[in-house]
């Protein structure tokens, strides 16, 4: 009862979106339907965000209680928790709200981001040897699509860009398509497991 | 060099540099940021799901001038109720009622996925291999040497590659030769996919340091 | 299951009837179906009915022979070390929402990896970024470790959700590894940006790590900074190789049965492109004939929209 | 004992010779010639195909994480059109792309030529100037009588020739045009909600979907611009801006799809080869990949004062970075394997 209910929603709830994707897309009321759909998976979203949020509050608070010299770092994080989410229910285009995220949120995600460049260069450093057959190949590919895509690259020898380009399109691209054609075959597996309810760890539980 | 005065500024500038600090070790400023960060996106997350799916997708349909207008409108009262049981994780006791809502989004992403790569990732992929990679390419109505070359590599590659996906063979004989020519050409891809990207990651890094040099402090080339 | 071929047998055939036994344009744009899905319908039809036909032999007792993939037997090692050091694991399911097909695969190995964590009694962390996700992935660890017997072993704090935000979670997972030293990272699942910057923290800190994505760009990433890494329908398949239900080496099966599938169909059409470009270049226009009919339905139809 | 040293080097190392190769170039600004590869060449191929009065579909699929690579794109392709007469409908999918939009239309810094700064002065644009002899303070100038005046805060200012060594600038691209309308010219439909639902929305019907523009909040009928566009059909082309879901995929698949619309876009470095084989297919007509994509369609376009041209030169110093620690890397590995026997 408590796993069987949910497994017959999954397979109609699954079953009606498959149908719909054959009918007509023409016709008004399918598109609204779809449309209306989805919107019921995000407003179930949003509440499960709260949830999300009742953890992470839960979790700062109690190691605030424990207060010790971390304590410190949840209050920050609280603190600037709320701040944000204040400002921005009372009124998203308050002062305080586009500030935080022009000059807070902004940078530290930009500059989290940025970090990749540094990973890529010490990535490149420790994998990039030619130990084997397999690693010479990638680590041929990397080296001429990386000066290819860099006027310098061109400096060195006019062909490089010209080479880099159809690694790019003929064995690069290729490979990449078997992989999307593997990874879909896995991925219509995995779902067809679900609609039938074989793979049902995603509901946890006992019968 | 004019060190701006802009707080903005320098609050942008020290949470950059605080990231940045963690390259050479964890430290105070970097738990500090990321304290921040953390806390302060979250909060983000909660004001722009309310403004942009609170609002516009169940309180205002729902309020009873939207309701006289479009009776359908009614029917968003199903999420609503879904999504006050998947509060109900908070208690222990009735947490398995959470699964109702879960196994109807689980169920809608499986029904929208299965077709959707079916249609994407496989027939669009061997429309591209089989109609846009002809083994016998013409040029102006003759045969073309190099191309046709090339689509041959292109359709080895392909189906050696996903040769070496197959779980139910051993790789051994044929099978396994043909498979070890897909892994070459996954490295080559894969390869060729990192060096393609380097270049993103190091535009980032680019704009960062503008933005430190030429925001903050103020130099300019 | 059965049933449901047959439904989608009954579909065709109406499919059918409405595509082809109207010849005139306007009456098929009337018709209440997608007619230029039908290639994806007869895909579906194929490969779900080989999955299911499948799973019906292996359900039936039949031996399904799967080779090793070496990803997965470096779980075990993974956790085993991890457990010899006395220290914890990091399990990443990736950062896409919970209707993602790649992060179901996730949830489902993190249940055979919870119930390891549980014998072994290694200390076990899920940081999340999509709430759906961490609650199912909470009831998932919860499960495994009542499963494995160790209920009193589960804590609460096992599982956590941080933020919604890319690279807000990345730096407090980055964090926690830094501070936490975990001694085997898993990250499997969807990953866009962070791969990189969650693997080289890793690898930093020691940690042995083991990876897995369908996101074929992604992949590079995890190649060159993990010790293993399922490439894309690895992930898929991981599920059903740690699974003792024959019924998931079935569908290993069924999708190699797919794959075979697709290699006829697009072999078929490549040497028919082949004859009909040849035919062009001798000098023959055949876009009226049979074949330049054949032809163009099959393009058009392969389009699609 | 170097050799151990080179095999367990410090990422920090690595590191720091990074942060150098970005840096240094940074500052001195040094530049390097760039050369169009055949995808943007392609992709500069279908704009060049447009004729003048023809109507384009702008979707700004992004958000400012990854303005670094693809706002360069938007600059460039915007400038392009105004240019040439094309129209430009602009959008978003992503809840901050309309800002951006906004902010290459108003607030982005346009680097221009000394020639045009003077004559945009001459019409009574605001023009802005960053004086190598002041140090990076940005400065407005004005003309007064026969002077150029360079002013700082409150007013104060003081007069300053023009030279060629100091750097022009105007903020926002519509800035540059005085000629450019509201309405006839270029119009904004704002951020759409709802993704591939307002995608297949404007496949059916353009007026419907979208409504009214987002800065008057009048009826797109009212628009000469927009008036007789009923559906997807009716733009030449639709160049989508994308960093991820819901943008390109989307656009390809449910804009192209039914109707087989131009399909162009502009997406991150790290994305464009998930993306090779809808190129492949024909169903996507052009490709701008990262910023590199950018400098090369800058190049196509004779834009050389591009913001991505600019970022050239610390990219190769990076690169070069890179590929050398990748040949130290096998040069420890060759010397350990073949020259030390244990």
């Amino acid at each position: 009862m408590k796993r069987s209910i949910p497994i017959f929603i999954t397979f109609v709830s699954a079953v009606i979106m498959i149908v719909f994707y054959f009918l007509n897309q023409d016709i008004e009321s399918v598109k609204k339907f779809q449309a209306g759909i989805l919107n019921w998976v995000s407003i179930i979203a949003a509440f499960a965000l709260l949830l999300g949020i009742f953890n992470l509050l839960f979790v700062n608070f109690y190691k605030l209680r424990r207060f010790n010299k971390d304590s410190i770092y949840s209050l920050v994080l609280i603190v600037s928790f709320l701040t944000i989410t204040i400002s921005g229910l009372v009124d998203d285009t308050s002062a305080t709200y586009s500030w935080m995220f022009e000059n807070m949120l902004r940078p530290l995600s930009s500059t989290m981001f940025s970090l990749l460049a540094f990973y890529v260069a010490s990535a490149a450093f420790r994998a990039f040897r030619a130990k084997t057959k397999e690693a010479t190949f990638l680590l041929v590919a990397a080296f001429i699509v990386m000066l290819g895509r860099v006027p310098v690259g061109a400096m060195i020898w006019g062909k490089i860009p010209l080479i880099s380009n159809w690694i790019m399109a003929y064995p690069a691209a290729s490979a990449q398509s078997a992989i999307m054609i593997g990874a879909a075959l896995g991925a219509v597996s995995v779902s067809l497991k679900i609609i039938l309810g074989i793979e049902k760890t995603y509901l946890g539980g006992e019968e | 060099m004019t060190i701006t005065n802009d707080p903005g500024i320098w609050v942008a500038a020290i949470l950059t540099l605080a990231i940045f600090s963690f390259l050479i070790k964890d430290n105070p400023l970097y738990k500090l940021a990321e304290h921040i960060f953390v806390g302060a996106s979250a909060g983000y997350y909660v004001v722009i799901t309310y403004h942009e799916v609170l609002v516009p997708k169940l309180v205002t349909p729902l309020s009873t001038g939207a309701v006289k207008d479009n009776p359908y409108n009614l029917l968003l009262i199903i999420p609503l109720i879904l999504g006050i049981i998947m509060l109900t994780k908070l208690s222990r006791k009735h947490s398995w009622m959470a699964r109702y809502p879960l196994s109807f989004t689980v169920g809608v992403g499986a029904g929208l996925g299965i077709t959707a790569v079916i249609k994407s990732d496989i027939i669009s992929q061997i429309y591209g291999i089989a109609f846009q990679k002809p083994l016998w390419f013409l040029v102006d109505g003759k045969f073309d040497f190099t191309i046709s070359f090339f689509n041959l590599i292109y359709v080895v590659s392909v189906l050696s590659s996903l040769l070496y996906f197959f779980f139910s063979a051993e790789h051994k004989g044929v099978i396994g030769k043909t498979a070890r020519l897909g892994i070459w050409f996954l490295m080559i891809s894969f390869g060729a996919s990192f060096g393609f990207t380097v270049m993103a990651r190091i535009s980032l890094l680019i704009a960062r340091v503008q933005f430190l040099l030429e925001k903050f402090l103020g130099i300019m080339s | 299951m059965k049933q449901k071929v047959l439904l989608f047998s009954l579909f065709q055939l109406r499919f059918y009837s409405s595509a082809f036994a109207t010849e005139a344009e306007e009456q098929i744009s009337n018709s209440f179906f997608q007619v230029s899905r039908i290639p994806v319908l007869l895909g579906l039809i194929i490969l779900c009915g080989l999955i299911l036909y499948c799973i019906q032999i292996a359900k039936k007792g039949q031996y399904i022979f799967i080779r090793k993939i070496a990803g997965l037997n470096a779980i075990d090692d993974a956790l085993g070390r991890a457990t010899e050091m006395g220290k914890p694991v990091l399990y990443v399911p990736g950062i896409m929402e919970i209707s993602d097909l790649q992060t179901l695969a996730s949830i489902s190995i993190l249940g055979h990896i919870a119930k390891k964590t549980a014998c072994y009694e290694t200390d076990l962390y899920v940081p999340n970024r999509d709430p759906l996700v961490f609650s199912t992935a909470q009831e998932v660890v919860k499960e495994s470790y009542l499963a494995a017997g160790r209920p009193d072993a589960f804590n609460e704090n096992m599982v956590e959700y941080l933020t919604t935000d890319q690279f807000g979670y990345v730096a407090g997972v980055n964090g926690y590894m830094v501070r936490e030293e975990p001694a085997a990272n898993f990250y499997l699942g969807g990953f866009y940006a962070e791969s990189l910057l969650l693997a080289e923290t890793g690898n930093a800190v020691g940690a042995i790590q083991v990876a897995g994505t369908a996101i074929p760009s992604q992949i590079p990433f995890f190649i060159s900074a993990c010790d293993y890494t399922l490439i894309g329908e690895e992930l898929y398949a991981a599920g059903a190789y740690l699974s003792d239900d024959p019924r998931s080496k079935g569908s290993l099966k069924g999708q190699d049965m797919g794959k075979l599938a697709i290699m006829v169909v697009t072999i078929l059409l490549i040497l028919f492109n082949i004859v009909y470009n040849m035919n062009i270049s001798s000098g023959n226009d055949s876009s009226e004939g049979l074949l330049g009919k054949t032809f163009n339905v099959l393009e058009s139809g392969m389009k699609g929209e | 004992m170097i050799l151990k040293f080179l095999k367990t080097l410090d990422r920090r190392i690595i590191f720091l010779f990074m942060a150098i190769a970005v840096i240094l170039p940074t500052i001195t600004g040094q530049r390097f010639p760039v050369q169009p590869s055949p995808m943007t060449d392609d992709f500069a191929s279908v704009l060049k195909e447009l004729k003048s009065n023809d109507t384009v579909l702008l979707s700004a699929d992004y958000d400012p994480g990854s303005q670094a690579e693809l706002q360069p794109m938007t600059l460039a392709f915007m400038k392009y059109c105004f240019d040439n007469n094309i129209k430009v409908v602009t959008m978003a999918l992503w809840p901050l792309g309309s800002k951006l939009i906004e902010s290459a239309l108003n607030h982005d810094r346009i680097y221009i030529p000394r020639e045009k700064a003077i004559e945009l002065m001459s019409k009574g644009k605001n023009v802005y100037v960053i004086s190598k002899k002041r140090s990076g303070a940005e400065e407005k100038i004005e003309k007064r009588g026969n002077k150029y005046i360079f002013i700082r805060d409150n007013n104060q200012g003081e007069e300053s020739i023009l030279n060629n060594e100091d750097k022009y600038y105007v903020k926002g691209l519509y800035s540059i045009y005085d000629d450019i309308k509201y309405g006839v010219d270029y119009l904004d439909i704002g951020y759409k909600v709802g993704g591939l639902v307002v995608i297949q929305g404007i496949v059916n019907d353009f007026e419907e979907t979208v409504k009214t523009d987002t800065l008057n909040n009048k009826s797109v009928l009212d628009y000469p611009i927009t008036r007789n566009i009923k559906n997807l059909k009716d733009f030449s082309a639709v160049f989508t801006i994308s960093s991820g879901n819901m943008g390109i995929k989307e656009w390809v698949v449910y804009g192209n799809g039914p109707t087989g619309v131009k399909v162009l876009s502009g997406v991150t470095a790290v994305s464009a080869p998930e993306f090779l084989p809808y190129l492949t297919s024909k169903q996507l007509s052009g490709l701008l990949a990262g910023l590199a994509g950018a400098a090369e369609f800058e190049a196509a376009t004779n834009y050389y004062e591009g913001e991505a041209s600019k970022g050239m030169t610390p990219q190769s110093y990076a690169h070069l970075v890179i590929i050398f620690f990748i040949l130290l890397g096998n040069g420890v590995y060759i010397t350990e394997k073949y020259f030390i026997k244990e």
